[in-house]
């Protein structure tokens, strides 16, 4: 499959669309279907794509295994620093109202700060359950 | 920050895991879990102080009101069991440390850590939140978070044990979902406190009766109500022995708290149940659960199962007080939860000494041998809390049993009274077996080396002995808060 | 669906077992369509055919073959799996009607997300208002056991460095 | 379409539920319960989008020209509930996968026989 060039064509075409498609579906979530976990999905299939049209080495190379890890650990930070923010501000966990100017802006600046925490520890998680999968079967196992 | 407390609870060690992931450092991560472990319970004590004198918390997430946003709330109850959750978690994470680098992989430590702080965070969050959902996303944190510590036991059997535990932990909470679902439809609340006052005007109470039925399935997998404990003796058998002390004071505890909540907060039996003979069901499942759990430890070779069916038939001893349903029967219950999580926690966390001295996960009764010579304030240790688990006087497990036979004869069940009397009779004849082999039987010529377990260790286990003591004297705290609770729960009526 | 659930019940293959339960999740989506949930709908679809079908297929590589041995006793089980369905029937019986606009989930609680969600948070997409403002909190423990599984998957799986590296 | 959908979806609930929970106990195979797992999670879905639905209502993402709306709280559980369901899955396979590995099967009856192969050797 490496080898085949329209395949690679397309693939070096097809990532980038599918990566701006994840975050088309990330902040448009606010208006149509979709938010941070698809579009967390998305990105992650994205990469799972090249890294099966180029290899696993490409892909590694796109996307190290140690980014991926701190991918998952900062995403939940994110969040849960969202939450703490406004403990911080004067509101309760969680309190977006508090985030911005008035209350609706400090709900846009929260929910968006939430999604992007959610994402990037989804396409973290996927990326890492495909690497974890797929490099456990190409080594002999050792016992 | 005062007012945050509630929050802050559970929010901390949630945030401690990620952190633990990303510095990936395995004395950072033993530190930042004692840390938190310490904060967790001072923010637990300072809970139920607040609770004891001002009332019930009630604090919203992200300031939307109950119940369109999520409500965490502290009362009687839900006090003494963050206590009892954040005080084993403070008992054992410093012990962890020696455990954890002899039982588990170097370059995976740091992740066990990261797992026990999810399973704290997802343990005080099943007790600390007053909506339905909201435990369920919990109930799966501490339990994805529990699978990944059973399955780092060393012995292949951990990953079957873990297996097992996913499997039948799921379907307990895919049936407790269906159950909060079927209340939800009927309702179209999912706040605790709203759904039992809703739920008062529903009329056609099938739907009830079905979630009531999915609830305790579920939950009673969980708790490993009998029979449906089949996963439980394997899981604390081969997982890794400072996760064992942990789950085993706590996990299981926690679910009968959710029990407890369901049953007296949410329902209400004298309008709901009708004529479902649940309270005989409770009775005659703890009555057989205690009898048969056992009479199985009695018959059981590997100390740590011997003691997991031990559990087994102490969760009898919880249930069986719920069965009752009077203020003394709640309070044995409740204070048992206390007891019986401080007991087993000892006795775990000294089993995880002697096994990292003798240098095996899995021990027979008879690799004890010799043990009171070779290791004498853990054999002391292991005998005080084996007291304490038959309930002789004195003890912790004294107290709570005394408020169930008094329950017990407060309505006429002299029977009742011998079932726990038996129970007790079997529990003395398996710790006996161990005091004989641990302290007349000589040591096996090429035993393990001599010593005793690290002092760490040592103190973490003989704090939680000494308390299993204390409980049994002066117990201002354990049958004062579990008596308040019991009122709490029996007053919402 | 009806029929791949079937299907997938009686395969001994388990490759086939894993497509058809890829299959069963488009279906799945579809439905979730026409009741209007197209939030779950979109996940259904990239979680259940996507993502589940993709991890099962990578582990059936890693574990390979089909099923050993026909069942011993099939009755025991399916008595039980029955048992429990009539229970849920037994509830189902008094729920509300289907699209009864009387029913308790729509005139209790919804109400106002539908109605103050514009006002009070500016996000036209309801479900994202509830799922990251008024129920943030679940979210957050949904991530959170996001985490957990990715953090136990590496716990479990990554290979032990050799010493000497 | 969404009629017919809503008025059998309970009955489909409760076939999703005991198929599911009968592949669960019944088969042996490892990998086979976990699916009968996922079956029985799906199983949970129905349950509670389709009473969220109302008849001339449209998904819950407001605009101008609509009025009804099917309810948004029963599709945010349940994203919550799809997303757990494939944690879950991940973490069941990767337990699958170390038994593979370890026991050489993933025949429920050959690790038995293998644990007390074990405890008599």
């Amino acid at each position: 499959m490496r080898n085949d060039i329209i395949l690679r064509v397309i693939a070096k075409i097809f990532v980038p669309f599918m990566l701006v498609f994840a975050l088309y579906v990330q902040f448009h979530g606010d208006f149509g279907p979709g938010g941070g976990f698809q579009a967390g999905v998305i990105a992650a299939a994205a990469i799972v794509f090249y890294a099966l049209i180029f290899g696993l080495d490409a892909g590694h190379r796109l996307a190290p295994e140690w980014i991926v890890e701190k991918m998952i650990a900062a995403g939940v930070l994110v969040y849960a620093g969202t939450g703490f923010a406004g403990i911080f501000l004067g509101g309760n966990y969680l309190d977006y109202f508090v985030l911005g100017a008035d209350p609706v802006s400090g709900q846009h600046r929260g929910i968006f700060w939430v999604e992007a925490g959610v994402a990037l520890t989804v396409s973290g998680v996927m990326l890492k359950l495909f690497y974890m999968f797929t490099g456990r079967g190409r080594e002999p196992e050792d016992a | 920050m005062g007012d945050h407390l509630a929050v802050l609870q559970v929010v901390l060690p949630l945030a401690a895991a990620p952190l633990i992931v990303l510095v990936r450092d395995r004395g950072f991560a033993w530190i930042a879990t004692t840390v938190v472990s310490y904060a967790c319970l001072a923010i637990a004590v300072g809970l139920a102080v607040r609770v004891a004198t001002a009332g019930p918390i009630s604090y919203e997430i992200g300031s939307w009101p109950p119940p369109w946003g999520i409500e965490y709330r502290v009362d009687a109850l839900s006090a003494f069991v963050l206590v009892l959750v954040a005080l084993t978690a403070s008992l054992v994470a410093p012990y962890a440390r020696r455990s954890i680098a002899a039982e588990v992989a170097h370059d995976r430590a740091y992740l066990m850590y990261a797992m026990y702080c999810l399973c704290l965070a997802g343990l005080l969050g099943i007790t600390i939140t007053g909506d339905a959902f909201n435990i369920f996303v919990f109930l799966e944190i501490s339990s994805l978070a529990m699978y990944v510590l059973i399955a780092l036991g060393r012995n292949r059997k951990a990953l079957v044990a873990a297996y097992q535990y996913m499997l039948m932990g799921t379907v307990g909470a895919t049936f407790y979902v269906i159950g909060v679902g079927l209340l939800y439809l009927m309702t179209g609340t999912l706040n605790l406190v709203d759904l039992a006052a809703r739920l008062r005007e529903v009329e056609d109470l099938r739907p009830v009766l079905a979630a009531l039925a999915f609830i305790t399935v579920g939950i009673g997998l969980k708790l490993a109500l009998f029979p449906l404990h089949q996963w439980l003796p394997n899981a604390y058998a081969y997982a890794p022995s400072m996760a064992t002390a942990f789950i085993a004071a706590t996990a299981t505890k926690v679910s009968v708290y959710v029990l407890l909540r369901f049953y007296f907060t949410v329902f209400d039996p004298s309008l709901h149940f009708g004529d479902v003979p649940w309270r005989e069901v409770f009775i005659a499942l703890s009555v057989a659960g205690m009898l048969v759990a056992s009479l199985v430890a009695l018959f059981e070779s590997d100390v740590k199962r011997l003691f997991a069916y031990s559990s087994v038939a102490q969760i009898g001893y919880i249930t069986l007080g719920i069965g009752l349903d009077s203020q003394a029967s709640l309070t044995g219950s409740i204070t048992h939860l206390m007891n019986h999580g401080v007991t087993k926690g000892a006795i775990f966390v000294l089993l995880g000494g002697v096994a990292l001295r003798a240098g095996a996960m899995s021990m027979s009764v008879n690799s004890l041998a010799g043990l009171g010579q070779r290791m004498p304030l853990s054999a002391f240790g292991l005998v005080i809390a084996g007291l304490s688990l038959i309930g002789i006087p004195g003890t912790a497990g004294f107290v709570s049993k005394w408020y169930l036979i008094v329950a017990a004869l407060e309505q006429g069940h002299w029977w009742l009274v011998a079932a726990i009397l038996a129970a007790s009779l079997i529990a003395a004849a398996y710790v006996w077996r161990l005091i004989e082999v641990a302290y007349l039987r000589p040591a096996a010529a090429d035993a393990w080396q001599r010593g005793e377990a690290p002092v760490g260790m040592l103190t973490a286990a003989l704090a939680m002995v000494a308390l299993c003591v204390y409980f049994g004297f002066d117990t201002t705290f354990s049958v004062g808060g579990a008596q308040e609770a019991a009122q709490l729960l029996r007053g919402t009526r | 669906m009806a029929v791949t659930v079937f299907a997938m019940a009686l395969q001994r293959n388990l490759f086939s077992a894993v497509v058809l339960f890829g299959l069963y999740s488009f279906f799945m989506a579809t439905v979730l369509v026409a009741l209007d949930a197209v939030d779950v709908a979109m996940t259904e679809a990239a979680v259940g055919a996507g993502v589940s079908t993709v991890l099962l297929l990578g582990a059936l590589y890693l574990v390979g073959g089909t099923e050993a041995k026909p069942l011993h006793r099939p009755l025991i089980p399916l008595t039980l799996a029955i048992a429990v369905g009539v229970v849920l029937a037994y509830g189902m019986q008094g729920l509300p009607a289907f699209s009864d606009a009387q029913a308790p989930i729509h005139t209790h609680v919804a109400p106002r997300y539908l109605q103050e969600s514009m006002k009070e948070t500016g996000v036209p997409n309801v479900v994202t208002a509830v799922l990251a403002s008024y129920r943030g909190y679940d979210t957050l423990g949904e991530t959170v056991v996001v985490f957990t599984a990715g953090a136990g998957v590496i716990a479990l799986l990554r290979r032990r460095r050799k010493d000497a590296k | 379409m969404s009629a017919i959908a809503g008025h059998y979806s309970y009955w489909v609930t409760v076939f999703l539920m005991v198929a599911g929970l009968y592949i669960l106990i019944a088969r042996t195979n490892l990998l086979k319960k976990l699916i009968g797992l996922a079956i029985l999670q799906t199983s949970v879905y129905l349950l509670y989008i389709a009473p969220g639905k109302l008849i001339g209502g449209t998904a819950p993402i407001l605009a101008n020209g609509f009025t009804t709306y099917s309810n948004p709280l029963p599709h945010v559980l349940i994203l919550t509930a799809i997303v757990v369901g494939v944690a879950t899955l991940a973490l069941g396979l990767a337990l699958v996968v170390r038994i593979r590995e370890t026991y050489g099967s993933i025949e429920e009856d050959d690790i038995l026989a293998r644990d007390i192969a074990d405890a008599d050797g």
